[in-house]
């Protein structure tokens, strides 16, 4: 009996050890993020925070220990669960979050998915970081410039699954239909999972298979850094260009020692600070998520819901933001 | 159950025992999950926490009978995947939902009936060794025949399997199927001959083959099973996320082995049984809902959970006596 | 068994049946060179192959961690968290004090992994948890202490001085110093497990507990053992792993576990113990870095990576089995008079 | 190995070298040594009879060290000692023999020899192979052996590791040498060679313990015999002192009428008839029959094949060549199920791993083979089961408390009759028994007989593997020898003598072969 009481406590301090209670007035918005531990994700918790601060909502930000579409179920449950009035959500998978979330505004809950959508039949409206195209675009033509219009170039994504980093691709694709890049040919598309040695391993194997090799978009944060971790550990700085999606704190070396002269990325606080200020505003009516609202987001000023190239509407946070060495040390200790 | 008592001695009634340690983990539990959250003396809260829980619940009963015969598959997971991505294929590819369903079902069961082949035809090839290569070859082939496509846009019937509830109760339906699955199991192992078999296969399995046990059937027999458990549980998930895809169900081979330890089966073999399971599956779920509902973030759940999962394990062997152990090997 | 002891010629079949497995390795990785070989000729070069070597450094230290436990019977699975852990510590420790020398770093990280091994170890010799469960708990729980000391955040490449990522990076006549950690590695555990008495009881245990006992080996004492060590090559793996890649973040390494334990059965290590060399753990990580290094470079479709690695393990494990089986045979044939 | 300073006869008869006094040990529910008094002289030969259970285990594992007495004193050479474990008693020069060789089946000869007390250079603390590998040749050869050291001991035969363990005794320098049942899976032979190992030993001024169920062993060398039954000791005897029936008399608390009781049956007709059975490696070209009421006894080496072909019949191994005939009609067995469906019972020689469950109830093993018959379509049916299971435990007087109680729980005699009950449950018309009584006290002994003589009255027909050649003289109607895979004699009860057997069975030694 001993035995139990001493497990008993045990369970029951380190439940109250880890309770953090969420009671305030108004609204509560839970953020739902694609996993915790993840620096890209903690700076929109950030911003997600000081948007339900400014508007007096209590704010939980959870998310799973691995980015899988199953935790996310779990977590969005355990939220119907405590009754919250909002969710912001960046998917794990575009489809599978569908019926959950469905249920969650079965139980008159509003639901923002951002970053990365979910279908728009599990949401009322989603916070767009950027047109996709524009962010196809943009990053073929950092790299052409960067090449000079001429070469091989390859492609290093994230999962083979994941939805946005497909859609970009595909307008990367398109974008170098365009006759002004007819020298330029795309070799090969790889994929690191989004795990460092991965990444690093199939750079390394992309010099190899690809002597000629003279650029590579990288649209993932983890990917973009050992790409160029690995193009300076093979004394190619220089002669192999990389530029992608990344985060400046992770960039930083990369850009100072040339090895990626410029790369692009929207900033996270702002967009976890809009999906929650949009969650909030759905909450007290203001909006509902229609084509053609307008609304004022706090700091970050007026924005209109338009509709989204998936059928659903959303709200476009802007262009992305463009670092190299010109303003990387303004923002490396940031996010 | 009258069975346990034809089994009564001394190491069964630790098991026995075990199930009342679980039973008063789960009160506790709940007790303090109460007093932290307003929300958890929830009548459907409770019920629908539990039901998301349960296809990881189907492959815990098979699992069971894996690890009770002494041996291990960390296959399941893949398999899940590998039957979701075959039977949403099929379902694109125009056949009837219904006959989708059976595909998923019979790749599950070809995938499992795979690995006993292998396991049983193959001496010396240990169970950990062609699931382990097995887990990478059924996601494998899921990635190569779907890519990076997801198939969504099933009958809107199907998302009742996850989604529904029986009637108008509160009811969920995946849970009466598996109520269902978990008494066959639990009749299956503690009722019947073929049971029996499998507690002897695990205590001593040398002694089974000279008492006219058919081993490699056996074997057979329980990794199909297990397979065909993991093609349930994809049915349920992939009706759950509404579309399928090679990557999910990722992780879950571990998670299914540690719920089957902790109601207290023994990995090498011959220890546990259906009730246990299911309790401890129910004393997992709580644990982590309870968590969810005071926001502990996901690492830190794993922290706990990992706590609870080798503490609870070594309670007994902390305060069982070295003395009796030696006393076994002294009589033998 | 033994790889020193059993080496002298005029050897008997059993030993030249081990002598044959390495071989059989050998021949499979020469073969599959080639293969690739006629693919890309860029395969073939020094220079990749130091790459191979310099992609497996972490790999091949993390197996013979893996292998002492796979010998004693058990299995570590927390060896990626204590990797994580430790290299999450380094990274942090390295942001506040870049001053501190690399030598240092790599010792730091030895004992702090050690540390966290002997905490699983007690777990295992002590509590007498079955290893999978002990050790899934412990996976679980370093992993977490990694995110709560992190606060969530990643050290990046930046914010770690130049002396630190030389680890990785900087080379001593031409090899890169990663491959002579590895080498010290392999040659103190080529000693440690040929010619120590501890290391030779480590056999013993895995061979025979019982006996073990009786010959007065202190089993807790050698259980507790093999998974402190296994934590100290986790934690000199993940100092490491984090020069290497230049980033430590919560979820390094996640999952490569499976990774260890195929280099391990692709090296002869039998999982229910008594049975592996520390040449054929080499040769077994070497073979799973050809194989990582080689399907980016013959351009194989990513979707095919994944079965064709889980196949690879199976083929070499019912060779392994066939091998053993014929000598078998040959042995009885020779028998029959 | 002369360590032994010289003493006098006088010194000698009064100086124990090792003395036990009132030892007991405890284990939860059971006493397993109660004030045991035990001495050892140096340079003899001391044997420890006593039936299962009595406690000879125990005993032999608290003067190793492995277990540390409850109660009670022990004096080396007159000091008093406390062996907290086997490496203390290591030191006092104290090494074991057990029956079941316990060595490390993936690791060398030389490694087993030396794994202790490895030779460590002193300043490097490097294991030193070539001067263990050298000396671990010594040793060997001067037990008249040529394994190679270097060989894996899962590559020997039993006979061959019991030699090793005697050489890894030797090379503590032992003093006192335990030897567990050392003869129990030897053949006659083998046993010979281990004797005069044994004389050689004490003539060199070895004490030995010597534990056996065997009388011969104890007639044979033992100066003196100390009798343990229930824990308790029931005296000390200097060997020519006392008679075969007094000893059994100490041993069990009664009298044993009949060893063998075997009485003439007429035999039925042909219940199995094999021809020509071989199998790659193990045995070749093997044919004989049995009849209802025959008891045909298999007699050789260990080793040479008998225990395969009984396995093969039973469908454990795969056969190459042959045929074999079950009432006349030709079967093919493939695995233990299908033979138990023709009526084909196999008694094990290792009970403990091939026969029992000992984490299940008694019932549970006693039924395990018939499971299905007693079913209720699949169901299980207890009341059948219990009243099968209470019937065995009364016709073989299995000493338990009740059916549910697992067999972990009994004695090691009980256990025995448990698997005996597990065969006869099955109603076999053909029984295979390996070694049917190895092990076996002789009160037990004798019921084993006593239920073979029955069964055959009743009609069935035995196999019986036996390495003791009055077992096999005493209990066979015709005896059929092997060797090296071959049958190399067929003798009726009539003709066969002791020196027929054993120049079939021994047609070349090759006791110490090297199997490369």
């Amino acid at each position: 009996m001993k035995k139990l009481i001493t497990v008993l406590f045990l369970v029951a301090s380190m439940v109250v050890f880890f309770s953090v209670s969420a009671f305030a007035e108004g609204y509560t918005v839970g953020m739902v993020v694609k996993n915790v531990g993840n620096p890209f994700m903690d700076a929109a918790g950030r911003g997600g925070e000081e948007a339900c601060g400014e508007l007096g909502n209590s704010f939980i930000f959870q998310g799973p220990a691995t980015p899988t579409v199953e935790g996310q179920i779990e977590i969005i449950e355990n939220l119907i669960a405590q009754k919250v009035d909002a969710i912001c959500i960046t998917a794990n998978d575009f489809d599978a979050l569908v019926p959950v979330l469905q249920k969650a505004k079965g139980n008159n809950i509003k639901v923002v998915s951002f970053d990365s959508a979910v279908a728009p039949g599990g949401r009322h409206v989603h916070v767009n970081q950027a047109d996709a195209e524009l962010i196809g675009k943009l990053q073929v033509q950092a790299i052409a410039e960067m090449i000079g219009y001429e070469g091989e170039i390859a492609i290093l994504s994230a999962g083979a699954t994941m939805t946005n980093q497909n859609t970009w691709i595909e307008y990367m694709k398109e974008e170098l239909k365009d006759p002004k890049y007819e020298k330029i040919e795309l070799v090969t598309i790889v994929y690191g999972d989004d795990l460092r040695d991965k990444s690093y391993n199939e750079a390394m194997g992309l010099f190899k298979s690809y002597p000629n090799l003279k650029g590579i978009i990288s649209p993932t944060t983890v990917g973009l850094s050992a790409t160029a971790k690995a193009i300076t550990d093979a004394g190619l700085v220089g002669k192999v260009k990389l530029t992608g999606l990344g985060l400046p704190s992770e960039m930083a070396e990369w850009v100072h020692n040339g090895a990626c002269e410029a790369f692009f990325l929207w900033n996270p606080i702002d967009l976890g600070y809009l999906a929650s200020y949009v969650a909030g505003l759905l909450c007290d009516g203001t909006i509902t998520g229609e084509v053609g609202e307008e609304f004022s987001a706090g700091r970050m000023g007026d924005y209109t819901i338009v509709e989204a190239e998936d059928g659903g509407t959303e709200v476009l946070l802007g262009p992305p933001f463009r670092f190299d060495a010109s303003n990387i040390d303004e923002w490396k200790d940031i996010y | 159950m009258k069975y346990r008592n034809s089994l009564s001695n001394r190491k069964l009634n630790i098991v026995f025992k075990w199930e009342w340690l679980l039973v008063i983990l789960i009160i506790g539990i709940s007790i303090v999950n109460g007093r932290l959250s307003p929300h958890f003396w929830s009548y459907t809260g409770i019920m629908d926490s539990l039901a998301v829980f349960l296809e990881k619940g189907f492959m815990v009963l098979s699992m069971t009978l894996v690890l009770i015969i002494g041996d291990i598959d960390i296959s399941v997971a893949s398999i899940v995947a590998l039957s979701s991505v075959l039977m949403a294929m099929s379902y694109k590819l125009g056949l009837p939902m219904a006959v989708a369903i059976l595909v998923a079902l019979a790749t599950g069961a070809g995938c499992g009936y795979l690995n006993g082949l292998l396991i049983s035809l193959v001496p010396g090839l240990s169970a950990i060794i062609v699931t382990l290569a097995g887990s990478s070859i059924y996601r494998g082939i899921a990635y190569i025949l779907l890519g990076d496509q997801a198939i969504g846009g099933f009958p809107s019937w199907y998302s009742y399997l996850a989604w529904g509830y029986v009637g108008k109760t509160n009811i969920p339906f995946v849970m009466v199927v598996f109520v269902g699955c978990a008494i066959i199991y639990g009749l299956l192992l503690h009722r019947t001959a073929w049971g029996r078999k499998v507690y002897a296969m695990g205590i001593n399995p040398v002694a089974a083959r000279f008492s006219g046990v058919p081993i490699a059937q056996m074997k057979q027999i329980i990794f199909t099973l297990n397979g065909l458990m993991a093609g349930i549980a994809a049915i349920f998930l992939t009706s759950k996320l509404g579309s399928s895809r090679p990557n999910i169900a990722t992780g879950y081979e571990l998670e299914v082995i540690a719920i089957a330890v902790l109601g207290g089966v023994s990995p090498s073999g011959g220890k546990g049984g259906i009730v246990g399971v299911c309790l401890a599956l129910i004393l997992m779920r709580l644990l982590r809902y309870g968590m969810g509902l005071v926001n502990v973030p996901g690492q830190v759940m794993m922290v706990i959970i990992g706590i609870v999962l080798v503490g609870v394990v070594m309670l007994p062997n902390i305060f069982s006596s070295r003395g009796g152990k030696r006393r076994t090997k002294e009589i033998q | 068994m033994m790889d020193e002891p059993a080496k002298t010629k005029r050897e008997v079949t059993f030993s030249r049946l081990l002598g044959f497995r390495e071989l059989g390795i050998i021949i499979f990785i020469v073969l599959i060179s080639v293969l690739i070989g006629i693919r890309n000729p860029r395969f073939l070069t020094w220079s990749n192959f130091h790459d191979i070597l310099i992609d497996t450094a972490a790999l091949s230290v993390l197996s013979v961690g893996m292998m002492l436990v796979l010998v004693t019977g058990g299995i570590d699975l927390s060896m990626e968290s204590v990797l994580a852990l430790t290299g999450m510590v380094a990274g942090m420790m390295v942001k506040q004090n870049p001053q501190l020398s690399p030598l240092f770093m790599l010792i730091l990280g030895l004992l702090l992994g050690g540390l966290l091994g002997s905490i699983t170890g007690l777990i295992v010799a002590k509590g007498r948890v079955v290893p999978i469960i002990a050790t899934l708990s412990m996976m679980y729980i370093y992993r977490g202490i990694t995110f709560i000391i992190s606060g969530g955040k990643w050290i990046n490449a930046y914010e770690m001085p130049d002396s630190f990522k030389g680890i990785a990076t900087e080379r001593f006549l031409g090899l890169s110093k990663l491959i002579y950690i590895v080498l010290v590695v392999y040659v103190v555990f080529y000693y440690f497990v040929n010619y120590t008495h501890t290391g030779r009881k480590i056999y013993a245990v895995g061979s025979n507990v019982e006996a073990a006992r009786v010959i007065g080996i202190n089993t807790e004492f050698i259980t507790w053992l093999v998974y402190a060590i296994s934590g100290a090559l986790s934690g000199l793996a993940g100092v490491m792993w984090v020069a290497r890649y230049a980033s430590a973040q919560n979820d390094t390494a996640s999952g490569f576990v499976m990774t260890i334990v195929a280099a391990c059965v692709l090296g002869g290590v039998s999982i229910t113990g008594g049975v592996g060399t520390v040449s054929g753990v080499l040769l077994g990580s070497i073979t799973v870095g050809i194989i990582n290094n080689a399907l980016p470079m013959i351009r194989v479709s990513p979707f095919w990576k994944m079965a064709l690695q889980g196949l690879i393990i199976l083929v070499a494990a019912i060779v392994n089995i066939a091998i053993a089986r014929n000598m078998e045979k040959s042995q009885l044939k020779r028998r029959t008079i | 190995m002369g360590f032994l300073e010289v003493d006098s006869v006088v010194d000698r008869e009064d100086r124990y070298i090792l003395e036990l006094k009132g030892i007991s040990k405890f284990f939860p529910g059971l006493k397993a040594l109660d004030r045991v008094d035990f001495n050892l002289r140096a340079g003899e030969i001391h044997a420890i009879v006593g039936e299962n259970g009595a406690g000879k285990s125990t005993l032999i594992k608290i003067i190793t060290g492995v277990y540390q007495p409850d109660e009670g004193d022990i004096f080396y050479e007159g000091n008093t000692v406390i062996f907290h474990n086997p490496t203390v008693a290591n030191r006092y020069q104290i090494a074991a023999v057990y029956q079941q060789p316990a060595s490390f089946p993936h690791l060398t000869v030389t490694e087993n020899i030396f794994l202790g007390h490895p030779i460590i250079h002193p300043t490097t603390k490097k294991l030193m192979w070539k001067e263990m590998k050298e000396e671990a040749k010594r040793l060997l050869r001067s037990l008249g052996s040529d394994i190679n050291p270097s060989v894996t001991m899962s590559s020997l035969s039993v006979a061959q590791q019991q030699i090793v363990e005697i050489a890894k005794a030797l090379s503590v320098n032992a003093r006192i040498l335990i030897m567990d049942e050392p003869t129990a899976s030897l053949t006659r032979r083998e046993t010979e060679d281990l004797y005069n190992i044994a004389r050689k030993l004490r003539n060199d001024g070895v004490s030995i313990i010597l534990i056996s169920h065997l009388f011969e062993d104890v007639y044979e060398i033992a100066d003196r015999v100390t009798v343990l039954r229930d824990g308790k000791s029931m005296g000390t005897w200097n060997v020519n002192e006392i008679d075969e029936k007094d000893l059994i008399k100490a041993m069990v608390g009664r009298e044993i009428s009949q060893l063998f009781p075997k009485n003439k049956v007429s035999f039925g007709k042909e219940l199995l008839r094999v021809e020509g059975l071989s199998r790659l490696g193990y045995f070749s070209d093997i044919s004989f029959s049995l009849r209802a009421g025959e008891i045909v006894g298999f007699s050789g080496l260990v080793g040479s094949g008998r225990t395969e072909v009984a396995q093969s019949i039973f469908g454990i191994a795969p056969v190459d060549a042959g045929k074999i005939l079950v009432e006349g009609k030709e079967v093919s067995i493939k695995n233990p199920m299908e033979a138990i469906s023709y009526g084909i019972g196999y008694l094990p020689e290792d009970r403990l791993e091939q026969g029992l469950f000992l984490l299940l109830s008694i019932n549970d093993n006693i039924t395990i083979s018939i499971i299905d018959q007693l079913t209720n379509r699949g169901w299980l049916n207890p009341p059948r089961e219990h009243e099968i299971s209470n019937k065995m435990l009364e016709l073989l007087q299995i000493k338990a408390p009740g059916i549910f109680h697992p067999v972990s729980s009994l004695s090691g005699g009980n256990q025995q009759k448990v698997v005996v009950a597990k065969l006869l449950a099955a109603r076999p018309k053909i029984l295979i028994m390996d070694e049917p009584t190895k092990g076996v006290d002789v009160g037990a002994k004798a019921a084993i007989h006593q239920i073979m003589s029955d069964l055959v009255a009743e009609g069935l027909g035995i196999i019986m593997i036996s390495s003791e050649m009055p077992e096999i003289l005493g209990m066979s109607d015709n005896i059929i020898v092997m060797h090296e895979g071959r049958i190399t004699g067929v003798f009726s009860r009539s003709e066969a003598t002791q020196e027929k057997l054993m120049e079939a069975a021994v047609k070349v030694d090759r006791l110490t072969q090297v199997v490369s």
